[in-house]
């Protein structure tokens, strides 16, 4: 697809906007619908779009596979870890209320870290997926579709 | 030394005496003087705790409890006392014997053997001081396991077919019947204990009584009743000494043991008396008795023909348990050791014959006796034994077993047992009549193995150490004869 | 670490027994390097051990632990609740890991592509962590989370046999279907059962199913569940995924799958069907007498009969699982103490089987490179260590005296007997027995056949022998006592048949 | 009748959906078509628990200040997870197969069912008598 | 309305399905499928599902259609056509189908607001929910918090795809061949 000038033009408009309502459904997910794994998704698919578009290299240049390689657990990391710390100020596992003096602020502050290590591992799990996948054949080309 | 103690010592010498088999393997002399030592002192602590029981103790010692209500106990009883006797003592003379004949025969792996041999020892020491049933089952399964390998010594494929059907009548028996009457007693009696008088008194519906019985007579694969015997033909393939073992030391022995000290401590033979719940093992039993001696005419291969005769021997003693009399019991018992000592010096001689000659059919052996007198003697003396002549040990078990028939007034069993003891003599005499009134048919012997004498005529014995151990039980048999008293003394307990 | 934290930190147990592995399993993968991810697997693995032990222990002093996770009270959050049934499995589970770990490191070098190790000890840490997640949870759909974490990190180590052999692709593929409609069916269960009671905890479930107990949606979550889980633990017939899983996995995998993975499908069994779903009712009754029942008797005699025909050992004791899983189910399907007891039993002393038998396989496919009859021709001379663990192992399979075989074999004939079911102690003997030809057939090929010609072969390293060793001792020595087991069966046998435990 | 069709039809069709994407999976042959009966097996049970979450009447469980009947959050909680296994397992699922067709060059059941009879037969090649 | 909706949509489901189900094209099916997702998300909207609905159309239409369609073009296209008809799978289905047929007759009414599982455990989230956690969504409160533990849980099953994927595909086709003519180490 990389003769496709319109697509070209119109991806690169589109991808960051992309990005920006997978970080608005992250940190919204409170209020409306969405959140951390929404968002994972909707990210993967803004950077998947952009492979397809301008090819695997170029997406690997990009979004460096080493750096997936860390978000990925670390994504996980950050749940377990909210974890740990509640165990660590004294309450039991994954007990919010325990992260700060106040219950409601602890829940809060909870809830947002692990929606976002579900969308760190979730974006960073999908993009290295389909890199792997893409790995494995030439580029993808319009014959291939 | 404290009894309980020695209990343990019993099972736990044979074990270090093959560990340090298994150490000196290299050495051939180191090994064997470790066999000779190791069953030198176990004769010794049997003899210790002998004294013991004669002084009427009764030692005890609980290993572990495997899990709640199944301990594995070791207690010192007449009957196994008696079995303990015999197999620590044979073990001396089998061991003298090996070393004849493995020597003598150039045979292979020859530290395993004499390590299998040894657990097979501390196995059988494990059967004869069982405290209950379910320790008993444990040491049974682990003798059949060690012997495995003994059967199957040669690693030929016909060594490993009677190998296999060697292992899998004994545990498939004892796994399939065996095991169950175990379970099946346990639920019934709570209890597995060997106790005098039997467990199972008003515990258990007496119509099914012979249906248990049944599941220990044909789970107690060992003592070779038809039709689950099949195994002792088949494990003839094994070297001589091994198939004294089988025949003589431990593994029938064990089997027909398991059979006495099920029908006395477990049922109680007032139990089985009062019910009739074991008239049917008597036709079994008589049957395995004839049937097996008419089956011992018709071979020709020495060891066969031995094996079959051991089947038919077995079921005198399985036969006078199922009369369920004190006599019958008593004369089972010593059974045990009178037709260990005869048997296994006939296994003894046809191993010596082997040795010297390499023949293995009776129709060969012609004229042999005169080469291998000593060896013809002791085989004649073992065969009167077992025919059941005096002044030979044999008279007494038979004489006891027949008392026992008249006992309970049956008649007829005490013609089976007359009509046995003649085809025994029809089955054994003509082998040694051969060797000594048949002209030999090739005056040059063929000469196989390392000390077969030069091709002449004369003597032209074994190696001494194949000669010597069947001469002392041929001996033996005739000391027990004056000393068969004693024997019935020291059982006389159980039967009260 | 102070006297004062350590006791701090016993309540949270529970939760760090699955938790500790679960975050190992992201930092291991963090790690990349081979031997390192290694190390640190293995301190895990122990790390667990240690955790389950202690576990075991305060449940047999003080009974029931529960545990609230996000400190939510159930049944609104997730607890933890641990009893003497879910406590020995752990203690299975987290053994057998810190066993197979220390072996793994020769075996996968071996096994295994290099740049492959770090993801294999992810995947490995990742099924350890489902495992425990799954046995120590007290909340139905919880069971399904991290019955996938086990169930997609096994898939990964089945298919980490690729290198080998292809089929390990296959084999994984195939397991990755049926294992999907297991678990597919067992959250359609879970969810009528949500939808008649309104509660997802196990405990509050039993509490509100005895009152359905006609209610045909409730039967047919039963049936849902049943036969969900009856895939995930290969129960004859839908253990079609297992030999060839088993088969083709690198050595490491199927000893950890073969020992763990099946038995805590087992154990969820247990748990729905005696906690939630109560058998004395009607219809679960006749489920277990008329269909767990026979498909436990047909799959002992069935799978072993198939057992003896293999020529791949690895295959051969893969069929050996399926029938060793019926005896298990059979122990289920008494529906009494003495049954579930037997059952238990089992579980715990097949894991110790099955453990030393693959982790011996293992040592011969380092040094031979083949695990066919072929292969072990004449080992037991040239590998006499490996061999005689292996010969052991074998004898607890068929169940001589003295070895954990025994003590199951005893206890579930005592179990059919006790109810008068003759047949089937029959049944279980007969299989006993046919388990003895399979045994043999390999015990002559290694003892009495000559090695083929100019095959050289050491005897396994130090660091494989000794794991494998440990586990063969610990067949015999829980054979000659098996007092602490049984107690501990029996415990958690009453437990689950008395109710909510 | 009407009536009981009316409480039922939802879910009677979603287990007809169910069924055609079990048959799919047991039924068809091919690798990539049996991961898509999969996914339409999966879906449709998602969908019978949104079905059993559903209050007529109700809106979706977002707090708006106002008093509201909502339908039932738990389903849909559970089925977010459920979702999240299920693309997991088809991306795992699909990798199989991907390696499957490098390694057998094909990905329909029966053909490699006869090379993997070819392996085992060379398996045997070497076997002793 | 939306009861028509809903009977539309099911309608529409089914037609897909049995389209997915015929088809031999493997990229028509896999085309299908991802219209399968959306139309779900459309029907699960319609449930009030809405954060599912997102997901499902997210996941379902999106990323597994991706992957799928990435499968293909390193497979093939056409699924083999075997005529064989086998009894087998076809009665395992029905079986499952009238099994689940007879489990909805003592089911719940579709929508009835009386359903036991409204009663226990949902009025205490959604007064939790206001009061204790004071967020708007019920969903993120309970998937994040109440159930945190299992969405704990569901992020180490994606972490744990991403690894198998890794480990199956992580490497260049060539490598892989080489990998798999290795025999293991005879002597080390």
């Amino acid at each position: 697809m990389r003769h496709h000038l319109v697509l070209r033009v119109v991806s690169k408009i589109l991808i960051p906007f992309i990005i920006l309502y997978g970080l608005y459904v992250q940190f919204h997910g409170d209020f409306s619908p969405g959140g951390g794994f929404q968002a994972g998704v909707i990210v993967a698919a803004a950077i998947i779009l952009y492979a397809l578009i301008f090819g695997i290299e170029r997406a690997r240049q990009v979004f460096k596979p080493e750096v997936l390689l860390v978000f990925a657990p670390l994504g996980v990391m950050i749940f377990a870890l909210v974890g740990y710390a509640a165990l660590a100020l004294g309450g039991n596992y994954l007990d919010y209320d325990w992260l700060v003096a106040n219950d409601t602020a602890g829940q809060h502050i909870g809830i947002i870290t692990v929606e976002f290590g579900v969308g760190l591992t979730v974006a960073a799990v999908m993009t290295l997926i389909f890199l792997a996948y893409a790995g494995r054949t030439r580029d993808i080309d319009d014959e291939d579709w | 030394m404290n009894p309980s103690f020695l209990l343990a010592v019993t099972l736990l010498l044979p074990l270090l005496g093959a560990v340090f088999m298994a150490l000196t393997g290299g050495r051939p002399n180191v090994r064997e003087a470790v066999t000779l030592v190791t069953a030198g002192l176990l004769a010794a602590a049997v003899y210790a705790l002998l004294q013991d029981v004669l002084a009427g103790g009764q030692p005890t010692a609980t290993l572990v409890e495997v899990a709640p209500g199944l301990p594995l106990v070791l207690q010192v009883e007449p009957l196994g006392m008696l079995f303990a006797c015999v197999a620590s003592g044979l073990w001396i003379i089998n061991s003298l014997y090996s070393i004849g004949y493995m020597r003598g025969n150039g045979e292979q792996n020859q530290t395993r053997f004499y390590i299998c041999f040894a657990i097979a020892i501390s196995s059988s020491m494990g059967i004869a001081f069982a405290g209950n049933m379910f320790t008993l089952f444990i040491f049974y399964e682990t003798l059949t396991l060690s012997t495995y390998p003994l059967v199957a010594h040669k690693g030929t494929d016909e060594a490993k077919r009677g190998a296999r059907v060697y292992l899998g009548l004994l545990m498939g028996t004892s796994i399939g019947f065996q095991m169950v009457a175990i379970i099946w007693t346990w639920i019934a009696a709570g209890t597995l204990d060997f106790t005098v008088g039997g467990i199972l008194r008003d515990k258990i519906d007496p119509t099914l009584l012979p249906i248990l019985l049944a599941l220990y007579m044909f789970g107690i694969g060992k003592a070779a009743l038809m039709p689950f015997h099949r195994w002792l033909p088949s494990a003839m393939v094994a070297p001589t000494p091994v198939s004294a073992l089988l025949h003589a030391v431990a593994v029938v022995k064990a089997g027909v043991f398991t059979v006495l000290k099920v029908i006395v401590y477990i049922f109680g033979i007032d139990l089985l008396a009062d019910t009739g719940a074991s008239q049917w093992l008597i036709g079994v039993a008589a049957f395995t008795m004839l049937a097996a001696s008419l089956v011992a005419m018709t071979k020709d291969n020495l060891k066969a023909r031995l094996a079959y005769s051991t089947i038919s021997q077995l079921s005198y003693i399985v036969l006078g348990a199922a009369l369920a009399t004190s006599f019958g019991i008593l004369g089972g018992a010593l059974h045990i050791a009178t037709h260990a000592l005869g048997k296994i010096t006939l296994f003894m001689c046809a191993g010596a014959i082997y040795v010297a000659t390499h023949k293995t059919e009776i129709s060969q052996m012609d004229g042999l006796g005169r080469k291998m007198p000593f060896t013809y003697a002791a085989f004649l003396v073992g065969s009167l034994s077992i025919i059941g002549l005096p002044p030979l040990a044999g008279v007494w078990s038979k004489w006891y077993l027949a008392m026992g028939a008249v006992e309970t007034g049956m008649w007829i069993v005490v013609a089976v047992y007359m009509i046995s003891s003649l085809l025994n003599v029809a089955y054994l005499i003509p082998v040694v009549a051969r060797g000594f009134f048949r002209p030999s048919p090739d005056l040059v012997p063929q000469s196989v193995g390392a000390a077969a004498a030069p091709a002449k005529d004369g003597v032209q014995e074994a190696p001494l150490l194949c000669v010597l151990p069947p001469c002392l039980t041929a001996a033996g048999c005739v000391v027990l004869f004056f000393y068969a008293d004693e024997v019935i003394a020291l059982l006389r307990p159980i039967v009260q | 670490m102070t006297g004062a934290t350590l006791s701090g930190i016993v309540p949270h147990l529970p939760a760090l027994q699955v938790v500790v592995p679960l975050l190992a399993a992201p930092v291991c993968f963090l790690l990349r390097r081979g031997v390192i991810c290694w190390g640190f697997a293995t301190l895990v693995s122990w790390a667990a051990f240690a955790t389950s032990l202690v576990l075991l222990q305060v449940v047999l002093a003080d009974g029931t632990i529960r545990y609230e996770m996000g400190g939510w009270a159930a049944p609104w959050g997730i607890e933890y609740v641990i009893d003497a049934t879910n406590a020995i499995v752990l203690v299975i589970v987290s053994g057998i890991g810190s066993a197979v770990m220390p072996y793994a490191r020769r075996s996968v070098m071996a096994e295994i592509p290099a740049n492959q190790h770090g993801l294999y000890y992810t995947a490995y840490l990742l099924c350890l962590a489902g495992l425990l997640g799954v046995t120590i949870t007290g909340d139905a759909f919880n069971v399904f989370v991290f019955l996938e974490i086990t169930s997609l990190s096994s898939y990964i180590l089945v298919s980490a046999g690729a290198g080998m052999d292809r089929r390990a692709l296959t084999a994984a593929y195939n397991y990755l279907v049926l294992g999907t409609v297991g678990a597919t069916f067992f959250v359609i269960g879970v969810g009528l059962l949500y939808m008649v009671t309104g509660t997802l905890n196990i405990i509050d479930l039993s509490e509100r199913v005895p009152a359905l107990q006609h209610n045909r949606t409730v039967h047919v979550a039963f049936a849902f569940i049943v036969v969900g889980m009856g895939l995930k633990l290969a129960l004859f017939p839908l253990h079609t995924w297992l030999p060839n899983a088993y088969t083709y996995a690198p050595s490491t995998g199927t000893a950890f799958l073969a020992a763990t993975s099946t038995k805590v499908s087992v154990y969820v069994l247990l748990r729905f069907l005696f906690v939630v779903f109560a058998p004395s009712y009607g219809f679960m009754a006749l489920t277990l007498d008329y269909v767990l029942l026979p498909l436990a008797l047909i799959g002992m005699v069935a799978a072993t009969v198939a057992a003896i025909y293999q020529y791949n050992i690895k295959r051969l004791l893969a069929y050996s699982s399926v029938a060793q899983i019926g005896y298990m189910v059979l122990g289920i399907a008494y529906g009494s103490v003495e049954g579930l007891t037997a059952a238990i039993l089992h579980l715990f002393n097949h894991a110790l089987m099955k453990g030393a038998l693959f982790l011996a396989l293992g040592c011969i496919m380092l040094r031979v490179g083949d695990v066919t009859m072929r292969g072990v021709q004449g080992l037991g001379r040239q590998m006499p260590w490996t061999m005689a663990a292996f010969v052991t192992g074998g004898l607890s399979l068929i169940g001589v005296p003295l070895t954990v075989g025994f003590i199951s074999k005893w206890y579930l004939i005592t179990a059919a007997l006790d109810d008068g079911r003759w047949p089937i102690a029959a049944v279980i003997l007969a299989s006993s027995l046919l388990a003895i030809i399979y045994v043999w057939k390999i015990v002559e090929a290694a003892y009495l056949k000559e090695p083929p010609e100019g095959r050289v072969v050491r005897e396994a390293p130090l660091s494989m022998l000794v794991p494998t060793w440990v586990l063969v001792l610990a067949n015999i020595g829980f054979g000659i006592n098996a007092e602490f087991t049984v107690g501990v069966a029996r415990t958690a046998a009453m437990g689950l048949l008395g109710g909510a435990p | 009748m009407l009536e009981l069709f009316l409480a039922k039809y939802n879910y009677w069709i979603v287990i007809l959906l169910m069924m055609t994407g079990l048959y799919i999976v047991v039924a068809r042959g091919n690798l990539v078509k049996k991961i898509i009966g999969l996914n339409v097996f999966q879906t449709s049970v998602f969908i019978l628990y949104i079905s059993m979450g559903k209050v007529a009447g109700g809106t979706a469980p977002i707090l708006t200040g106002r008093d509201e009947i909502f339908s039932n959050p738990i389903p849909h909680v559970l089925i977010l997870t459920a979702i999240v296994v299920g693309i997991a397992t088809t991306a795992l699922g699909l990798a199989f197969v991907v390696r499957i067709r490098e390694a057998y060059d094909s990905i329909e059941d029966d053909e490699i069912d006869d090379a993997e009879k070819q392996d085992m037969a060379r398996d045997l090649e070497g076997r002793l008598p | 309305m939306e009861l028509l909706i809903n009977v539309v949509l099911l309608g529409l489901l089914g037609i897909t399905a049995i389209a997915i189900l015929t088809t031999r094209h493997l990229f028509v099916a896999t085309m299908l499928a991802g219209g399968y997702s959306l139309t779900s998300a459309a029907l699960l909207v319609n449930l009030d599902a809405v954060d599912v609905a997102f997901t499902e159309a997210a996941v379902g239409a999106g990323i597994s259609t991706v992957l799928m369609l990435g499968t293909l073009t390193l497979t093939r296209r056409r699924e083999k056509v075997k005529k064989d008809f086998r009894w087998s799978p076809f009665l395992v289905v029905l079986a499952t189908g009238a099994l689940l047929v007879y489990g909805t007759v003592d089911m719940p009414a579709f929508g009835d607001p009386n359903a036991p599982a409204l009663q226990h455990i949902v009025p205490e989230y959604i007064a939790g929910t206001r009061d204790d956690i004071q967020i708007p969504n019920i969903v993120t409160a309970v998937l994040a918090s109440y159930r945190g533990y299992d969405t704990l849980g569901e992020t180490a099953v994606i972490f744990t795809a991403g690894v198998g994927v890794l480990l199956l595909l992580g490497r260049r086709r060539e490598e892989d061949e080489e990998a798999g003519t290795r025999r293991p180490e005879r002597d080390a």
